[in-house]
Formats: C-alpha cells, structure tokens, sequence
C-alpha cells in the first residue's frame, strides 16, 4: 500500500537520456578518474548525440574523455582529467583544451566538492582556505560574457574577512553547483529506489544531491526488505533519483568495487585509440555508435576480460591482474 | 648495494615522515615513501586519499588514488569532502606528497599547463587535490624530475601555493600553516631557507656534485651548505622491494 | 462515529499534504497526521526526522525524534546535516510539523521561554529543530492548543519564524521560502491572510462557534470567512486507529 | 608490524575522564535527547567533582541534565533540552536556567551542527539560511564581557550579503566550535581503532572530529580483520579517538540501536528524582557517587530491566517494550 517503488523509475539507459538530458545542460559525473564512472550513460548521451553540455565535475577520467571527444561539451569546470597510469592526462581532454576546442575553467578537487556540498544543502556558496594566490583562484577561465549566463555564476569566487578572528584571516568563498542532471553508477538499488554504493563515495553523493535530476544506473535491484535491512549502509533516499537503468557493467571499463576491476586492455586500447582524430572516429563507431545496447557492448568486450577482471569477493578488486 | 634513482627518492622521502604523521598520497613514488617509512620507522603513521580511502591495506598497489585498491581492507572508506577535512584537521601533522611539471624557487607548482592557459601548448591533468595539499597540509614533500625545464624562475601557471614570494607571504596570503618541507629529486634534495624561503641545495645524492645541480635548475640557488645524501641502507632496500613493492609495479 | 479532538487535528493536518510532499516530522500528533495521509491519499510520501532517520518503517511509534524506533526500516540512516539538507534542498516541496508554547499572529513560534530570557518564569527545551524546519522548509502545519495565553499579541522569545511581521517580510529576511500554511488547533483550523499573511479562521470544528475561537486567541482575528471543518470519516478514523496507532501511544 | 592498535587507548572511564576532561574544559556530547548518550562518561565526570565546563551540544537529554544538575557546568550552548515524553523540557536545566545556575545561550539545532562541522573542516564558520530574524539570532544569551573569551567567539553570529547573487540576498555565518574534548558512545571499535557506530550517527562525526580529544566508550571490541572486512560501515578511523572505554551499556538508561532500548523504569524514576533538589541529591549520591564502577551500576539495575530492554536484533530495539 505504500509508494517507494521504482517501478516508474526503471527505464532503459535510452529512456532515462532522452528524457532527462538536454542540449545545453549543466551534467555532473559521479566516479572519479578509473572508478564507478557512468560508463553506459555517457555512451547513450553520445549516441543521442546530446550538445552544448557544460560538464561540471571533479577529478574525471574515462566518462569526461569520451564526452568531450564526441564533441558534446561546451563547457567544463573541471579539477583533474586523467585517468591515473593509462593517461596521466586524459587524451581527447588535452587536444580539445589546446586546440580551443571546448572553454575550461579550473578548480582543484576540494573546491569542485565544496560546491556539490553547497548545492546540496541549498546554501549560496561553501567557504576554504585552500588555494589563495595560486591561478586557480587568480585566473578565470570563462570570459565575462560568460559571467552570470546560464548557470554559470557571476563571479568565481569571493575572497571576505574572517568575521570571527580580530586578526588578518581570510576565507575564500565558492559558489554552489546545483547541477541539472547527475549520472552516477552504483552497486545496488532496492525495489523501494533506496541506492548503496560500496567502496569509496568520492563526491557522488553530494553532487546526486545537488542536481534537479538524478540517473543512477546499478549492478543489482535488492529486494526492499533486503536494502533496508541494514539501511546504515544505504547512500541515497528514493526521492532524490528520477531514472533506475539496471544495467551489470555499466561502469566498464573502469572498476565497481565488489563487481568489478578496471579494464586494462580496454584502458590500453582505449588510449591507443584516443591518440588521433581517425582512430578515435573508429573508436566511437565500433563502441559507441555502432553498439545498440550494454549486451551487445558487453559481448564485444568479452568473456575472457569480463572474467579477468572479476572481483575478489573479500578484496572488492581482481587479485594479480596484470596492469602493467 | 645497488639501487635506483627511484629508490632513492622513496627512501630520502620517507625518511623524512615522523611516526603518527597522516600521510597524504597519491601514486607512484609517494606511496613507495609513505609505506615504507610506515614499514620502518613510523608504525603509527596512516596513509589516506583524497578520493577518501583511510588507512587501507595496500596488499597490491595502487595505480591511481581512485583504484579500489585504496578501498580494500582500510579502516574507513568515505569521500573526498572528508579526506580534505582530515588534511585540513589542525590536530594532526598531515603531510602531503606532490609532484609537478614545474616548480619555482619557493615551491610553487604547476600541474595545470605551459604556454597561455587558454590556449596551452602543453595541458596536465590539473591540480586534482594537489592545490588543497599544499593549501592546507602541515607540510609538503615534492618529487621532481630534475631538469632546467622543469625548475622555472617563473611558472606558466600556479597550481599549487608553496612559499608564494618568500618570507612571510604565505600567511600572509591566508593560510593557517604549512609549506613545503623538501623537493626530493632524481639527483639531489633540497630544502627552503627558514626565513626568505628560497630554496637551496641540502644534499646531492652520491655520485652528483652541487655544480651538476646548479646546471639542472633554471634559477640560482645556494650550494655553499650542501652535504650528500645517506644512501639507502640494505635494510631500507629489502623492505621497499619485498615487501612494498614486491610486483615492481612502481620500482619496475 | 464519535472522535477525540486529537484524531480531529491528526486527520485535519493529514488532508493538506499533497502527495510526494517530503514530510519533516516531530513526535506525537504530527506523526499521526504524517503517517495517516501516507496510507490513506499520499502514499509517494516520505517521513523523516532531523536526526536523520529517513522513510522508517514505524511499526512502532517512537516517542522521541531519536527513538530507535525512527532507524528501524529506513530507507537511510543518516544524521543532522544530511537531514537539514534535504529539508532545505529546493527539489522538494518539504513540509514541516511544529508545534509551540506561544504564537502569535503572523504564525511565528515561541518554544524557548517566557518572561526574562535570562532568567524565565518558565524554560521549555528550545528551538531542536524548529527554527530550522520554520526557516528551510517549503512550508509548516502548526498544531497548538488553543488558549488566550498560547496566541498571543507578541511571543515573550521568538524561536520558529513564521511570516515574521506579515506582507512580504519573511522573503525580505532573507527567506528563499516557506512560512505557516496553516494552524490546527484542538477548536479549529487557521490560516493566513495571502497578502497581509495575519492569521483568519478558516474552519471551526463542528461545535465550535466562531465566537468561541476569537475568545481564545489573544489577538483579533478575521471570523467572517469561516466554514465548518469536515469531521473525519469512518475509513479515516479507522486507519489511524487501527493501523497507525494500534497501541494507542499517541491516541491515548 | 603496524601500529593501529588501541592497546594504548584502552582505558576504564576513570582513566579517561583524569586524562582528558580538566576544569573549565568545553565538552561536547554524542547521542540525542534518548538515544547514545555518553552517560558512563557523564557519570565518571561527576564523580570526579569536574566544574566549569562549558556544554555545547545540540538536542541533548539525559547526559546533560545530570551534568547541569550535579553542578559541574558553568555555561552553556544548547538547542534543545530534553528527553521527549519522559521530560519534555529536562528537568534540572530547566531549573538550572529558570534559577540562573548557569549561563547559557540558545540556538537552532542545525545552527549547532553546521558549527561543529566547520570545526570538522578546519573552517572558520559555516553558512546557513535558518534563523533571520529570530531571537536565536537577534539575542545573545552571554554577556559582551564573555565574548571573545576562552572557547566563546567574539560574536554569536554575522548577518552577510551574498556575493553571488545579484538581488538582495542574506547569509547567516556561524562561528566554529572545536571543543576540547568528545564524549561519545559507540557499539563497536575494532582492535585497530576504528568506531563504528550502528543506527543514527546525529552530528556525532562532525562533534568528534571538531575536537581536540575523544573518549568512545563502546558495547563490544571487534577484532581489525572484523572491522576492516567492510569499512563502508565504520563511522571514524582511530587518528581522531584518544581513549576507548570497553563497558557494555554504557548508555544506559538511553538506547544504543541494536543493542538496547532506552529503559523506561529508570527514565520514570531519574524524572521523578529530578523534580527537587534533595530528591536529585538523593539520586546522584545513590548512582552517581556511590557507585565505583559500571558493573555495580548494572547491578543495580538488575537483569530483569536489562533483559527487558534488549533488542530485538531484527529491528533494533525492543519489541512492545512498555514505554508508557
């Protein structure tokens, strides 16, 4: 008799982009650089050929590369874009910045989470003492036609007096994100839209919490009694996700604790690919466009690598993969 | 014994780390410094991550903070909100490890990009966490690749806030503590003086002279007070290549 | 079927939430009110508790915001700040449940003190999260008992804001939202005037003349726009006896 | 070979109380109004006649009426007092306040946490929306001449204008609070150190980690590899805790979720002993001072109570527990 089902919310990853990702939007990712990124959702933003994003996020690796890539961003406040050994600097990352390609303006990772935290909590701006009189807080990377349009706010930062200390003390005060759509990949989500992720949150949940729209797609639906058994575990209430895609690897090729490793052969691959113009077109038509859905995606990836990076159910990680 | 360039710079790095210290890592050669300093001398020291894995096991090593590795057997696993509030924490020492793609005479870095920043001919992945370390940490260890490019009179773009202009600049700028506490290099350590904060040659490693790395830094800096680095003990070496590193993932 | 005065204000606050509205609920009869249109016409609705219990399965009714009875079956277990966010996030049309010693006519609440603040005649426990919930939420059901002494012309201590002095003054405070949507009394049900926001009868329960109302309030109210509230139905007073209150905990 | 031991921390709560808790001190208190107070703890503070503490806390019960009761606390900064239907405003800080026994100033709840998590983030003051205009913001409960002194900022609060709005757009500050010591209890640490706390964690984290020094007391010591085995559930790692007390209801008569519930009969008799001075005289002397340690408290108390209120393992309290 109660409500809390997702029975509206499970959608297909074609479903929930198309009706909740628009040209022009303001998209936040969950993960961070080679974990948890929502691999299958950038994917179908690709294919539906989604432009103008203004991508907002903090250390970003394999979801961001591939959309900016594909051309589908305008605009990025950003902290880091790599992808750890496999590329210290995300490829199509550093190519669209010098080559004028897309406009950037950095942060530093505190910063960026600072900003889901305030949009989170419904307040205007989040205080730090991190970064005075480095560029990062001298150098705007947006122009001043910028300042103020959409949601891009009208200054970058602030820097006031501490009112609470006689003395000199700074603070420097950064503005909120409240992003338009959140895409995040999780372990689990109940019958009931409760959401559990396992391992590291990053910022996941600040950032879910500060969109207008949250897609989350998941590894397993848990029963409702079995999610809330243990609800100290849980990370998101229902109410806060619009979209459920149940979807096992869509964080492929980066890692799912518990589920799943990165997947060096496909980091490798990817990386070569990335290199030039032609071979990443390539890239994008055999495992972007050319892909109908995450079951055609996954037989292309194979049985073989599926396995190798299979988990080790008591480390969370594939024990002696090769990552050389 | 025979070791390393890399091996050196993890030992020298490490033995720099007093026992409790929380220890602020990223990959590579400071996890190499962390946990050995950890495996030898500071039992009571814990290595955290920004992306929030605290303490973790380290069974194999990590190739990026966000690797689940960093999950595995930690004491905590949360977020980055609470990571850069451990660091910021003023009950502890937290120090951080850093690397660059360039640094100045006070320790400023960059990890963002050279040439104009809107239209970089070199662009790095950015400051990641790097700007809050050195924002808010006690103390930073930097590791630099020791080249007249890299060691700059002036950086194309300051990531992340060492000395800023010297003396007292830095708090005056804002800052509550900090700065950092060596630059660990393939050839030689060197260190801030105490009160202009410039840096100046502390020890060259064996085999290098002060004049080699004068002719490696793009800026002058004072070599009268140099002494040479201890080299790494057999000890030292057994632990960091069995135990730490067993796989060469790092040491290759 | 006969009711109690208390079942009358359950069901009365119960009918103004809309479904899918995120209820931000204290003990006693605003849990009632809470629990009893989830089951009968809101059931996309969830409760929660500043303490950071969030959707509970409530086969008990808790007697405290901290009750363990609020974590048992919950979507979440989280804490304050979490709690407090989702009240104020701007996604949800959050409705909140105060109750109060004093009030006056703009809505706003006294649960602090009377007399001296520094030295009261009597000490209630203070805001909790009253003031929170008046100042963040999209709006707020006051349930009170309806004496002279408890609406008064002006609050000996101000602890909630409601529409602060009236017009557009709580959005000139700084307010993005919110304020009183009505008041449910043990006689009858206020609201406030749309442009002026000063408090009207809007209902008086069946029984209750008007006039009757204006003696117990210590401040004049516009009567002439009074209807008579509809009483409960049978389903509705079956429900929450018997399904949201089988114990009679709260029901008495 | 590693450290992450709490050999060292293990400690009775008489150690703990003479090593961390002086005169004077500004304490903090973990739990809510029924549920996890620190009352072992608050026991031990009494029993060694400590005075002058300064109390911030938010909604606080049964811990913190005993310590205002018995005298041991000069000031006070408070939300909420009380312990819901059993003393809906807590009895001695009633009569504390209402006889100026103390000073104490009022705030909001999430005024009070939003301080201790500056204080967890090493920031000066935390922003907020709630309160304009209110007598918590308007009224300062200590007198200019406390300002500024000892732990007490120089103001309650600043009223700012937000710098990234264009419109007219108010912003409350609110100081920091890093108290000298956190008394809180857990159900679980893990032989390495690590806290787990099971059901709500209120502001507990953020109190702890905004401290100086922290004393657990806990139901059960788990061996590292238990606690380690899935650190998604741990609450702090063992770098912020300075003394572990191991002493089973250590909350008692207020719940601990999973453990037990709160303990109606001691509730009823605490409020009836509270009413007036002797009678409180008599309580304190009887389970306060008269008792030397935990095992003869719950002596005292009896296994009928103790059994009654266990809880059910499936819920977390105790089933049809007569709590009228």
């Amino acid at each position: 008799m109660y409500g809390d089902t997702i029975d509206t919310k499970l959608m297909s990853a074609s479903e929930a982009v198309s009706k909740y990702v628009k040209d022009g939007d303001q998209i936040t990712l969950g993960g961070f650089t080679v974990s948890r990124n929502p691999m299958l959702l950038a994917r179908e933003i690709i294919r539906q050929r989604r432009k103008d994003l203004h991508i907002v996020c903090h250390s970003h690796g394999q979801a961001l590369d591939l959309l900016v890539g594909a051309g589908c961003v305008e605009r990025l406040e950003i902290a880091y874009g790599g992808t750890g050994r496999f590329a210290p600097t995300c490829i199509r990352f550093r190519k669209a910045v010098c080559n004028g390609l897309i406009k950037f303006e950095d942060y530093s990772n505190y910063h960026m989470s600072l900003r889901f935290l305030a949009g989170s909590m419904g307040l205007p701006f989040m205080a730090t003492k991190s970064g005075f009189q480095t560029d990062l807080v001298n150098m705007e990377g947006f122009g001043s036609d910028e300042r103020g349009r959409g949601k891009t706010p009208n200054k970058k930062l602030e820097i006031v007096q501490n009112p609470f200390s006689g003395a000199e003390d700074k603070v420097i005060l950064l503005p909120a994100l409240n992003p338009d759509v959140c895409i995040i990949h999780a372990q689990y989500v109940g019958t009931d839209g409760s959401v559990r992720i396992k391992g590291l949150t990053f910022a996941d949940l600040e950032q879910a919490k500060a969109s207008r729209h949250v897609i989350v797609t998941c590894e397993e639906i848990l029963p409702r009694h079995v999610i809330r058994q243990d609800p100290d575990q849980n990370s998101l209430p229902p109410f806060f996700v619009d979209a459920v895609v149940h979807e096992p690897y869509a964080a492929h090729p980066t890692a799912c604790h518990y589920f799943y490793d990165y997947d060096p052969s496909h980091m490798r691959l990817y990386q070569m690919a990335a290199k030039d113009d032609e071979s990443f077109g390539n890239y994008l038509d055999e495992w972007v466009h050319g892909i109908p859905d995450q079951i055609t995606y996954l037989e292309k990836v194979g049985v073989r690598d599926l396995l190798r990076i299979k988990a080790d159910p008591s480390l969370g990680y594939a024990r002696g993969l090769d990552r050389r | 014994m025979e070791y390393s360039k890399l091996e050196m710079m993890a030992i020298s790095a490490g033995r720099m780390i007093s026992d409790g210290d929380i220890l602020f890592a990223g990959t590579g050669v400071s996890m190499l410094a962390a946990t050995v300093a950890k495996r030898i001398h500071a039992p009571n020291s814990v290595v955290f991550f920004e992306t929030g894995g605290i303490d973790p096991e380290l069974d194999e090593l990590p190739l990026a903070v966000a690797d689940p590795r960093v999950m595995s057997g930690t004491s905590l696993n949360t977020g980055l909100i609470d990571s850069f509030s451990i660091l910021a924490n003023p009950r502890f020492r937290s120090i951080a490890f850093l690397g660059a793609a360039q640094i100045d005479r006070y320790g400023n870095l960059n990890s963002t990009s050279l040439g104009n920043y809107y239209r970089p001919t070199a662009r790095f992945p950015g400051s990641g966490g790097a700007c809050d370390a050195a924002s808010l940490a006690s103390g930073v260890i930097i590791f630099m690749q020791h080249e007249k490019r890299r060691f700059v009179e002036k950086l194309d773009y300051l990531t992340s806030p060492g000395w800023l202009t010297g003396g007292d600049s830095r708090i005056k700028a804002g800052f509550m503590r900090g700065g950092p506490i060596a630059v660990v290099t393939n050839i030689a350590i060197l260190e801030f003086h105490s009160a202009t904060k410039e840096m100046f040659l502390a020890k060259t490693y064996p085999g290098v002279s002060a004049q080699q790395v004068q002719d490696q830094t793009g800026f002058t800096i004072d070599v009268s007070g140099a002494g040479e680095a201890e080299p790494p003990s057999e000890y030292e070496l057994n632990i960091l290549r069995n135990q730490v590193d067993p796989q060469r993932l790092i040491l290759g």
